[in-house]
């Protein structure tokens, strides 16, 4: 069991970090060698071409995917793989590059699912919707009004995410990820797609959520603009390997970046 | 809508309530006929659907019914399942049925303890519970003219008859439900007293068109005879599998309902020297076919598709069918003196009935079957079974008729009726 | 230990002292293999080209044969009626493209699974009204299949070979090597393999969906009738049939569900193992146990293999 | 125009979240209850009792147990049929080993055995998806139709193979049996029928249904927000065979009176998942609607050519009932995949706004 909690992390202390992880499927190698930390408090970005190995290292990080070789530290803890269970119930919670929200449930009940590991009543409760079981659904509801409130989603509260336009199902995606009080957000191109300013208000809430909760965020994201004011620090990939990690002016300033985002023949 | 549905069928309930009133009226013999012409067994069902409610609608056509009254025969179609053949029963009891014939073993369990609650008599005619010809034990419940555990032991002595049972190993293949399973308590017991083992093929309902490893085990066990308690699909296809695997054939004998021309036209040449049991006449060479032909199929009246159908042996099992029920109505109406009966009065005539041979040759039946007498305790008749075999394109008599083992099979029937009201603390016996 | 006994060693004595009745068993399992092999082989063609599950695909097998023996019926040469046969075949695979498929492109598996059971009770409906209920013999003489049969004598014993399960063998193989020329050399048999590596990228290229799919559901109808002559001949044609052809799925599971050789070997491996059980083994169960083995067979290896035989492993993305 | 949710305001969660927000709603259920429990025992024939609400009660909740396999949890099933037999037979054993307990309590402890098997032929949808499930649950259904078969100590070494119901009595009524009244037998299952609804819909709105259905919809994303697949999806297959079972019980206690295997075959899973779709998947009501239509449809179609005096032989009035039922599960596919629920929110959502057309 894990001895620290995200409490015991000190703003600045490293959150997680990942050695030397390296990926493969098959005959393809997706990661290579790739090894960086994240700090709590911080937001930071992974950026990289399209096939970086982008998405694979979020999915390695909450347990998705197994690497083949490397570790993983969360919460001082040092692991070989990460389970999703653990992942989730440790507080890592994350969005997807291609929304993946229940579609056939309504806002609000995607938003409670995002609560699943925060609700413990036993079967016997839960048969008969009654003491503690109902005393739990409604404690949790107020607790989803907050995030509905924050997420500004009250007049979709009962409609099914099915039917939102793409923009709000990115929020309600958000307000999901939200609902575990993760103490580490993966968020996985939550600006794909987007108009201007659909990206601002997304922008907004994402440093309302670093700044008001203190979550600790990771994202992926394809806009350098938004990037590059976002993000505390950056990780750059490119063909499974880690071509620049630093500050966003450092990044920008990066030989081999500006060479892997122009196409210089490796 | 739900709300409506609710409503809606309400009402059509109530309505046909209300038909239900009139429809028990005086004027008719209201025969429920269990019928499937649907399902994996229609081609069982089919020709002994088309036989009972043809010899009804003779009579009907030529002496105006019985007695003076109108039968009217009712099809409700079953597709040999359970749950439908429960709610043909529950849907039609209700106006005057005066007897139910289920035409299947498992609708026959269902209906046999309604029978008394509703005051309905059943008649499974050679299938369903053989002990429920202990009529002291079921005095609702009849299988005229024969059980199956009679018809197992007329087999047997008819093997021996052959050459001595003694030492022999006997295969038994049977269809694997209810039905087929029924004579195996006999079968055991039998082994024992006439010195004979046993081998035993259980085909289920799936693989009845499929029976090659049934067959594969039949070559390894190598046993003497054969007996077959099949249906349906599963003749044909035994036959065949029995003839692939060069077993002679005049040592593979089928019971009653393993023995129809439906069975063994598809086979044909193949299917030569097979043997099967039956209990009803072969043919329409009867005064009575004849009127069925001239007042029915050539008016028009019947169900079946073709005439040469009529007279075939399942057509004529369910004409024989119609035969008891018909007979037994007009002994009702002898015994309570009244034109139209009931269920209770019905179960009178079942119990009453003489089917003797004179009667039959007055109803123009003369050779048809064997006479069966009906009485309070046997409702059975303990008719005897004669055997058949098919000659490439038709089914010749090659035995008389054989009775069965009264001795040995009348105990244990009493046993098994003695078995099945074990548990049913209220139920009604009768003392005869 | 005398259980032990029966399970490990007794059959196999039998086995070596009636090498025979082995060969025949080995023949048996080898034709009723190649017969699940067909009905699978009418599965893999739909869902390759259309990723429909068709579960109607037993029941197809029926109507075709109900639909054969029916024409002749009424009086027409074997050789129209089969021609009348595939027409109608065909009538059916254009109907179910129009009716159904059209209107539930892009629906979930699930969905279009559902919708070929919806198919499958039609048809059933359909059969019975038209045909009636009662079993019907097929008319193998008059289409010119062989009826009689071989008796090899060998190792003391004898080994019965049926000429109409040589013959079918023989169709099944003539079929499956007919298709595989098809798919490879023919205009639509290469449209047929883009619509099914991506339905989009062959839409883009310009090939007909509705065309293909009509096409393939013919195709799976043409094997539909060969299945049903070669199992009508060996039984009747009748509906218990459609129950027997459910024994496809395990084929497929074992096979793969894209693969023509997966469900070639899918069938010979269920067809062997259910019959070599059955006779050996099944005897300690209390018989029987051919209703259940293959599913059972299928389910196990379900849990070790889940992509099938063939199939390739699958990777997962979010 | 009466039915307005317009002035009912929610002060407080707990009365959003109830099951029924609307005022009318609960009304009408009351309405409904006392239709069921009051107006057709009493005005009801023994025909539309025995042969159409027994029947329809006790396939409603094989719906909805099914539903909760399929709808909710998007796990498809062609073994309820089987789990509903594990039901029957468990109830048929221990009440005769147990002859005296109440057989109330047996129906539903029954319930627990089909229970235990479901989550045995659960586990390989742990690596399985789709219809591949498909083959393991008709793996289920053969071997245990095989099973009520082959283990004669099952039907207590009945000569015919059934099992037949003996009588039992409870609070010094007959509840089973030939002699039990029709209105008894329909009161018993309906109380259950409602008391277990009830209960599915509580179990459907709280934390483990919501679990079932991020498995449904996105089994991945649900996989990474800590539901675990397994518990997930063995609770619904305990669920959902639970209610399978009981129904399965009821159906011989209540209804039938007597079984053979052929009560439990693979037909009855096909009817069962026909009422399923037609009614709705992921809806409790879609359950008894899908349950009646498929249910009552026949008896209205043989009731049809009757009335308007057509002669259609009773095999006809099959077939084409067959061909109503396959053409049907098409039509709704095509039209409504959420079946007939989704038609009736619709005539509610128009009641709603009436008289104006939204």
């Amino acid at each position: 069991m894990s001895a620290r909690t995200a409490a015991d992390i000190a703003v600045g202390e490293d959150l997680l970090h990942v050695d030397d992880i390296s990926l493969s499927f098959g005959g393809v190698k997706a990661i290579q060698n790739i090894s960086f930390n994240i700090v709590k408090g911080e937001i930071r970005a992974i950026i990289g071409p399209n096939g970086a190995g982008k998405t694979s290292m979020l999915n390695v990080i909450n347990g998705f995917y197994h690497p083949q070789e490397g570790t993983i530290t969360f919460l001082g803890e040092e692991r070989r793989k990460m389970r999703p269970y653990r992942a989730a119930s440790q507080g890592i919670s994350r969005t997807f590059q291609n929304v993946a929200l229940f579609t056939g449930m309504s806002t609000l009940d995607n938003i409670m699912a995002g609560r699943s590991l925060k609700m413990h009543r036993n079967f016997f409760w839960q048969m008969f919707r009654y003491g503690p079981a109902l005393n739990e659904e409604i404690e949790h509801r107020r607790a989803v009004e907050e995030i509905i409130d924050f997420l500004e989603i009250e007049h979709i509260r009962k409609t099914p995410v099915g039917q939102l336009p793409y923009g709000l199902q990115k929020r309600v995606e958000l307000g999901r990820a939200l609902a575990a009080e993760p103490s580490l957000l993966l968020l996985d191109e939550p600006m794909a797609g987007m108009n201007l300013e659909e990206k601002e208000d997304m922008s907004r809430f994402v440093i309302d959520v670093n700044q008001q909760f203190g979550t600790t965020i990771a994202l992926i994201e394809h806009d350098m603009g938004v990037v590059m004011d976002l993000a505390d620090r950056i990780v750059v990939m490119d063909y499974g390997k880690k071509i620049a990690d630093g500050m966003p002016k450092d990044v920008q300033s990066d030989q081999n970046v500006i060479d892997a985002y122009l196409g210089v023949a490796h | 809508m739900f709300k409506k549905l609710i409503l809606g069928t309400a009402a059509v309930a109530m309505l046909s309530g209300a038909q239900m009133m009139s429809a028990s009226a005086e004027d008719m013999h209201y025969v429920p006929s269990l019928s499937y012409r649907t399902g994996p067994f229609a081609g069982g069902g089919i020709p002994v659907a088309n036989g009972f409610s043809d010899y009804m609608n003779m009579l009907n056509a030529r002496d105006g019914g019985i007695g003076g009254v109108k039968i009217v025969v009712e099809e409700c179609e079953t597709g040999y399942n359970s749950q439908k053949g429960v709610e043909c029963y529950e849907s039609t009891k209700g106006k005057g049925a005066l007897v139910y014939n289920p035409m299947s073993t498992g609708i026959t369990l269902q209906l046999v303890p309604k029978a008394p609650v509703d005051e309905i008599p059943v008649l499974s005619m050679g299938y369903g519970l053989s002990a429920t010809a202990i009529g002291e034990k079921f005095p609702w419940g009849f299988n005229y003219p024969t059980t199956y555990w009679n018809q197992l032991s007329s087999i047997l002595k008819y093997i021996d008859s052959k050459g001595g049972i003694k030492g022999k190993k006997i295969g038994f293949i049977y269809l694997d439900v209810g039905y087929g399973k029924e004579p195996i308590p006999l079968l055991d017991k039998l082994a024992t007293s006439m010195g004979f083992t046993t081998a035993k093929f259980p085909v289920g309902v799936k693989e009845m068109q499929s029976q090659s490893s049934h067959w594969l085990n039949v070559r390894k066990e190598r046993p003497d005879w054969m007996i077959m308690w099949g249906w349906g699909a599963m003749n044909s296809t035994a036959i065949k599998e029995a003839a692939k695997i060069k077993y002679p054939l005049d040592h593979f004998i089928g019971n009653w309902w393993s023995g129809a021309d439906a069975d063994l036209r598809p086979v044909g040449e193949v299917g030569k020297g097979y043997v099967a049991a039956n209990f009803s006449g072969i043919g329409t060479d009867f005064p009575a076919l004849q009127d069925v032909l001239k007042h029915v199929v050539d008016a028009g009246k019947s169900q079946v598709k073709d005439k040469s159908l009529v007279g075939d042996v399942l057509y004529n099992r369910g004409l024989f069918n119609a035969v008891i029920v018909a007979e037994a109505i007009a002994a009702a109406q002898k015994a309570t003196g009244k034109k139209a009966i009931t269920g209770a009065d019905m179960r009178v005539g079942l119990e009453t009935f003489d089917l003797s041979a004179a009667r039959l040759k007055e109803l123009g039946l003369e050779g048809f079957a064997a006479p069966v007498k009906a009485s309070c305790s046997d409702h059975e008749g303990a008719g005897s079974v004669f055997l058949q075999q098919w000659n490439g394109s038709a089914w010749e008599k090659i035995s008389d008729a054989i009775a069965p083992m009264n001795d040995v099979v009348r105990p244990l029937l009493e046993e098994a009726a003695d078995k099945y009201t074990a548990d049913k603390p209220d139920w009604k016996t009768q003392s005869c | 230990m005398d259980l032990l006994f029966n399970i490990f060693v007794s059959p196999f004595i039998e086995m070596v002292t009636m090498p025979d009745f082995l060969l025949q068993v080995l023949w048996e399992g080898f034709v009723s293999g190649t017969l699940y092999a067909l009905i699978a082989l009418g599965f893999v063609l739909i869902f390759k080209a259309s990723g429909v599950f068709n579960f109607a695909q037993g029941i197809m097998v029926v109507f075709a044969a109900l639909t054969l023996v029916g024409f002749h019926a009424a009086g027409l040469p074997a050789y129209v009626s089969l021609v009348l046969a595939l027409a109608v075949m065909g009538f059916l695979a254009w109907g179910v493209e129009r009716v159904v498929l059209r209107h539930l492109v892009n629906q979930p598996d699930l969905i279009l699974f559902m919708a070929t059971i919806g198919l499958s009770y039609f048809l059933i409906g359909f059969g019975e009204l038209i045909f009636g209920g009662e079993p019907k013999s097929m008319i193998t003489e008059q289409l010119g299949l062989p009826t009689g049969s071989t008796t090899i004598e060998i190792f003391d014993g004898i080994v019965i070979l049926q000429h109409l399960d040589i013959a079918a063998a023989a169709i099944a193989a003539i079929l499956v090597a007919g298709l595989a020329l098809f798919f490879s050399k023919t205009r639509i048999g290469r449209a047929l393999r883009a619509v099914a590596d991506d339905h989009q990228a062959a839409l883009s290229v310009g090939i007909s969906l509705n065309q293909i799919w009509a096409i393939v559901w013919f195709a799976a109808g043409i094997v539909a009738l060969a299945t049903g002559i070669m199992w009508g001949a060996r039984s009747d044609v009748s509906f218990a049939l459609q129950i027997v052809a459910l024994k496809a799925l395990p084929v497929l599971i074992l096979g793969g569900f894209t693969s023509v050789p997966g469900a070639i070997i899918g069938g010979l491996i269920i067809g062997f193992g259910e019959k070599l059980f059955e006779v050996y083994w099944g005897g300690l169960l209390g018989g029987g146990v051919e209703g259940w083995f293959a599913y059972v067979i299928a389910l196990i290896f379900l849990l070790f293999r889940p992509q099938g035989l063939f199939g390739e492993k699958i990777i997962e993305r979010v | 125009m009466f039915y307005r949710e317009a002035g009912q305001y929610k002060t407080s969660y707990k009365a959003d979240q109830a099951i029924f927000p609307i005022f009318q709603d609960r009304m009408a259920i009351v309405f409904y209850l006392l239709v069921a429990f009051v107006a057709i025992p009493y005005f009801g024939s023994d025909f539309f009792i025995t042969s159409m609400m027994i029947p329809f009660l006790i396939f409603s909740l094989a719906a909805i147990g099914l539903n909760i396999l399929v709808g909710y949890t998007g796990q498809i099933s062609l073994g309820t049929g089987a789990f509903m037999g594990v039901g029957a037979y468990a109830c048929y054993k221990m009440t005769s080993i147990f002859p005296d307990v109440n057989i109330i309590i047996l129906i539903i402890s029954s319930g627990i055995f089909s229970a235990a098997v479901g989550m045995i032929f659960g586990l390989p949808s742990l690596r399985i998806k789709g219809f591949y499930l498909v083959v393991t649950t008709l793996a289920a259904q053969f071997f245990l139709e095989w099973c009520f078969i082959r283990v004669p100590w099952l039907y207590n070494y009945n000569d015919s193979g059934a099992i037949e119901v003996p009588q039992r009595e409870a609070l010094g009524v007959i509840v089973t049996g030939a002699s039990a009244t029709p209105t008894t037998r329909y009161l018993i299952v309906l109380a259950i029928v409602v008391a277990m609804t009830w209960v599915a819909s509580n179990i459907i709105h709280g934390r483990i249904g919501r679990s079932w259905m991020m498995i449904r919809d996105m089994d991945i994303a649900a996989e990474l927000m800590g539901i675990r697949p397994l518990y997930a999806k063995l609770s619904a297959f305990a669920v959902s065979s639970f209610y399978c079972g009981v129904a399965g019980a009821m159906m011989v206690f209540f209804w039938l009176g007597a079984a053979e295997v052929e009560s439990f075959d693979v037909n009855h899973s096909f009817l069962i998942l026909f009422m399923v779709v037609i009614g709705g998947l992921g809806s409790l009501v879609g359950s008894f609607l899908g349950a009646a239509f498929i249910w009552i449809l026949p008896v209205i179609l043989r009731a049809i050519p009757d009335t308007i005096g057509l002669d259609i032989n009773a095999a006809t009035v099959e077939h084409i009932n067959f061909m109503i039922i396959g053409g049907l599960i098409i039509f709704f596919l095509i039209v409504e995949p959420h079946g007939l629920a989704r038609l009736w929110a619709l005539a509610k959502q128009k009641l709603r706004v009436w008289p104006f057309p939204y």
